[in-house]
């Protein structure tokens, strides 16, 4: 059953050497997890965005805390590109898997339904095939005789999401966001932050029932006020604009990207 | 400022002009110019008693018609419910291919883009793909794109989706997808047919005499600069203000 | 855009030789539009189950209005063996497709994401895979090594069902119903019949859209009151277990059958 | 009716032992002992503070956990978060395999059941499948099915999934999947091992000497009596008064 447990002991939970899959920003970063996640000394993780991911992965990478990065993308969105990725792909300082939004998806569909491998339109002509020999074009073995490219499962360890609320009974309300419960199927254990918990059962009535990830797919939630800031959290806070920007500007520079790191673990420790 | 607004303009009616016809469009976070020209094509086909017009944002609450999670764009482009989408691309080639990785020897690439994002599989699936890149430079109209994200076209095997335009600062392209390549449709004052081809790496179709690309009527600017630029601000504030603020 | 329109238009919106897909009874039967449907004159349906069906299939059976049907069971449940579809196996009245549950959702899964076909786990060793020569067994191209079933992807013509409400932008309440949302994705055409028409737009709160299934895949409503009957419909009313009952025990008979069979017609009639 | 009713009770208690250790079992629809089964299980665990235990039960909406719709059961149980099911079958033969389609010919059978329903892909994914049939009759247990909806082992593919033990009206037995086949683990009162023999047609292991299957003891009786009928009343109303008319 779920457990609810303080940030920290949150945090715990992720080991090094472990596969961490994130979703993307606006749909529920748990950046004050991350935080916590940074502070545990964490290592080698090998990093899953679903299907992109912006600050939390250049955070990750600027603290040297990964070893490989599957994407689609990593950007900052308005604020321009992610300084801390782009430098670290230029020194090959972790493996870049490169992949195509709908691939990400197709590999947590393959592990949601138990299958070694999900087949996926498209692709075919892109060099994306060129740089993961993981990926195949085959013959449809059955149906419409045509070329289709497919991808292997992804079965990450741990997915981290942070979302508006949970009840007791560890069911969380991810509302449309249903790209959470993509990664929570597919993952082997699923952490989630909240802004709150919340007394009623979220399963009792069918419309809020809709939008709901059961707890049987969570393992461990806690409380994390203001915990996608300075992401956007759905209708809850707008991103902070300025305070990415000033991460953008900062990060460029080996330094100022430490000196950034540094004031954004204190404050969230003063925060918490 | 009035300059940038009506190169702004000219952009926004053209893109209009490139959807007509559509039933649903979606269009990528932080592309208030495709989104306004997606808009202006919703309120005239609104006012004409056209069919009407859907109008998918990325990250939009208000332009979400979608209940599925992330992936349901893909699955609905997939499902052939997508008439056209817009890609950019950091380098784009005289074959169409687009390129959102980097240039030089991949992994290490000497300048990386943020990466591929979905334009490796909407460029199959989605009939009427814009290429919209503001920037009109040999640098990124290359004759060979470093890293193919995308391919334009795939005669191997059957596919319905594709580039259809490329539009530019400069100029509007229309792509061949016979000969594989663009043509040069018209270009946009104060430009001239030289300077395009000054400006761009790969070879194209030129015409003998190369079309003006029409500035927006009477009509469709007051409709701009009222009710689509009304409509945008819930979506894209800066940008709705800036261009009301310069009017 | 979405219609709304009569029930007899719905009805008509669907031709002989059509696909037709529906679903299990308690997700959201429409009745009202199969007695519809019936009056067309419809022939030559192939029906597919998602992923079985009852009194539905079983009406449409003993009046002769299918060529086949896609099915993982057809069953009246506590009324016991669903009379007009064992009868009709046994004279090889129609073509039979046997199927299991997940691999119906498997066949609709491939047709949403429009690949050629779909992997799914298990059903190695079942005889299913001898009467479905349109199943495989292949390794596995990329990811673990070993063996997989491969089913080609299920596309109906049209998905018709019936749920609680829609709005008049052709939103459609599905509540946790996602099975609905299934059907919509992989069907050319999809027709609902709803108890009512409400006047606010489903999409506008997070809570209620979560439970939506957009216009953007709906064809055509039509308001059918009770339209479920004598099935049940979620929380809105239970299956008339007395009235399957009497189905069950007039469709022993083919002249029984008819006798059912002109009375529910006629029902229907004066509800409408 | 005090004897059915005692009948119906050991069916349910030896469900519950069946079932001890898991922490989630999904019960198909119209399937009260099992439920009551689960029930007396997770208030068995609840009352020693033993770890909690899910029910799904299909087709309730007090027992339903899911909220991706119809599929989520299967996926679930390809995740492996699935322990327990049921599975009945028109026959079952000696091999554990199960039959729901049909006698005879295919695909004219001379007897047609309603179909394999989820059978062929449970029974390879969920730990502890439970082969639940009433009735117990050589028409029943044939020595092979005419028709495999569900194959109990498959050497040639690694799997989880499989039968763990078949339980009817007159006996338990327990499932080898090393051996591949059946041995009986006790009778029920009132009958002997040689009714067991007279009824079922496939090959078995029998001990030297016969269990008798427990009657449940007076705490069992008691919970199942008060507690259990009470919840089960809400899916199953008739079953659970039925019960307790008989008390």
């Amino acid at each position: 059953m779920t457990e609810i447990v303080a940030l920290e002991a949150l945090a715990a939970r992720v080991t090094p050497g472990q596969s961490l899959a994130i979703p993307v920003d606006g749909s529920g970063v748990a950046m004050a997890a991350t935080a916590a996640l940074l502070e545990t000394g964490i290592r080698d993780l090998k990093l899953i965005c679903v299907p992109i991911s912006g600050m939390q992965a250049d955070l990750l990478i600027g603290a040297g805390r990964i070893a490989s990065i599957e994407t689609s993308a990593v950007s900052l969105g308005e604020a321009g590109a992610a300084p801390r990725f782009t430098a670290g792909v230029k020194n090959g300082a972790f493996t870049m898997r490169d992949s195509t939004c709908p691939a990400i998806y197709a590999g947590l569909l393959a592990a949601q339904k138990g299958v070694p491998f999900m087949p996926i339109a498209g692709i075919i002509g892109s060099d994306l095939l060129n740089v993961r020999p993981d990926w195949q074009v085959i013959d449809s073995p059955v149906g419409e005789a045509r070329k289709v490219v497919v991808v292997p499962a992804i079965s990450p360890d741990v997915a981290l999401f942070h979302t508006p609320e949970a009840d007791r009974a560890g069911n969380v309300r991810i509302g449309r966001h249903r790209e959470l419960a993509d990664l929570a199927y597919a993952s082997k254990r699923t952490l989630v932050t909240v802004e709150r918990i919340v007394d009623r059962n979220l399963l009792d009535s069918e419309d809020s029932a809709a939008g709901v990830l059961p707890s049987l797919y969570v393992d461990s939630i806690a409380v994390a006020t203001g915990g996608a800031w300075p992401l956007a959290l759905w209708d809850e806070y707008p991103a902070d604009e300025a305070e990415i920007a000033r991460y953008a500007a900062m990060a460029r520079s080996e330094d100022g990207f430490r000196a950034y790191l540094s004031a954004f673990l204190t404050h969230r420790k003063q925060v918490a | 400022m009035s300059t940038e607004r009506e190169r702004r303009e000219i952009l926004i009616a053209t893109i209009a002009d490139l959807l007509d016809g559509i039933r649903h469009v979606a269009v990528g976070a932080s592309s208030p110019i495709p989104a306004a020209g997606a808009m202006l094509l919703r309120a005239r086909n609104e006012l004409c008693g056209k069919p009407p017009v859907r109008i998918s944002i990325l990250g939009s609450q208000a332009h979400n018609f979608f209940t599925n999670g992330g992936v349901e764009l893909f699955d609905c482009a997939a499902q052939g419910r997508v008439d056209a989408f817009f890609l950019g691309g950091g380098q784009i080639d005289g074959h169409g291919n687009i390129n959102l990785v980097g240039t030089g020897d991949y992994p290490t690439t000497s300048v990386r883009w943020p990466g591929s994002f979905g334009s490796a599989y909407l460029y199959h699936l989605i009939p009427r793909v814009i290429l919209f890149r503001e920037e009109h430079s040999p640098r990124v109209f290359v004759p060979q794109v470093d890293f193919v994200s995308a391919r334009a076209i795939t005669p191997e095997i059957p596919r319905r989706g594709g580039p259809h335009a490329l539009l530019t600062n400069m100029a509007l392209f229309d792509f061949d997808r016979e000969a594989g390549g663009f043509s040069l449709r018209s270009v946009h004052p104060p430009f001239t047919p030289a300077d395009i081809r000054e400006n761009t790496g790969f070879a194209y179709q030129e015409p003998d005499v190369v079309r003006e690309t029409p500035r927006p009527d009477a009509a469709t600017l007051a409709l701009l600069r009222g009710r689509i630029f009304d409509e945008l601000a819930e979506t894209y504030p800066a940008f709705a203000r800036t261009m009301k603020q310069a009017a």
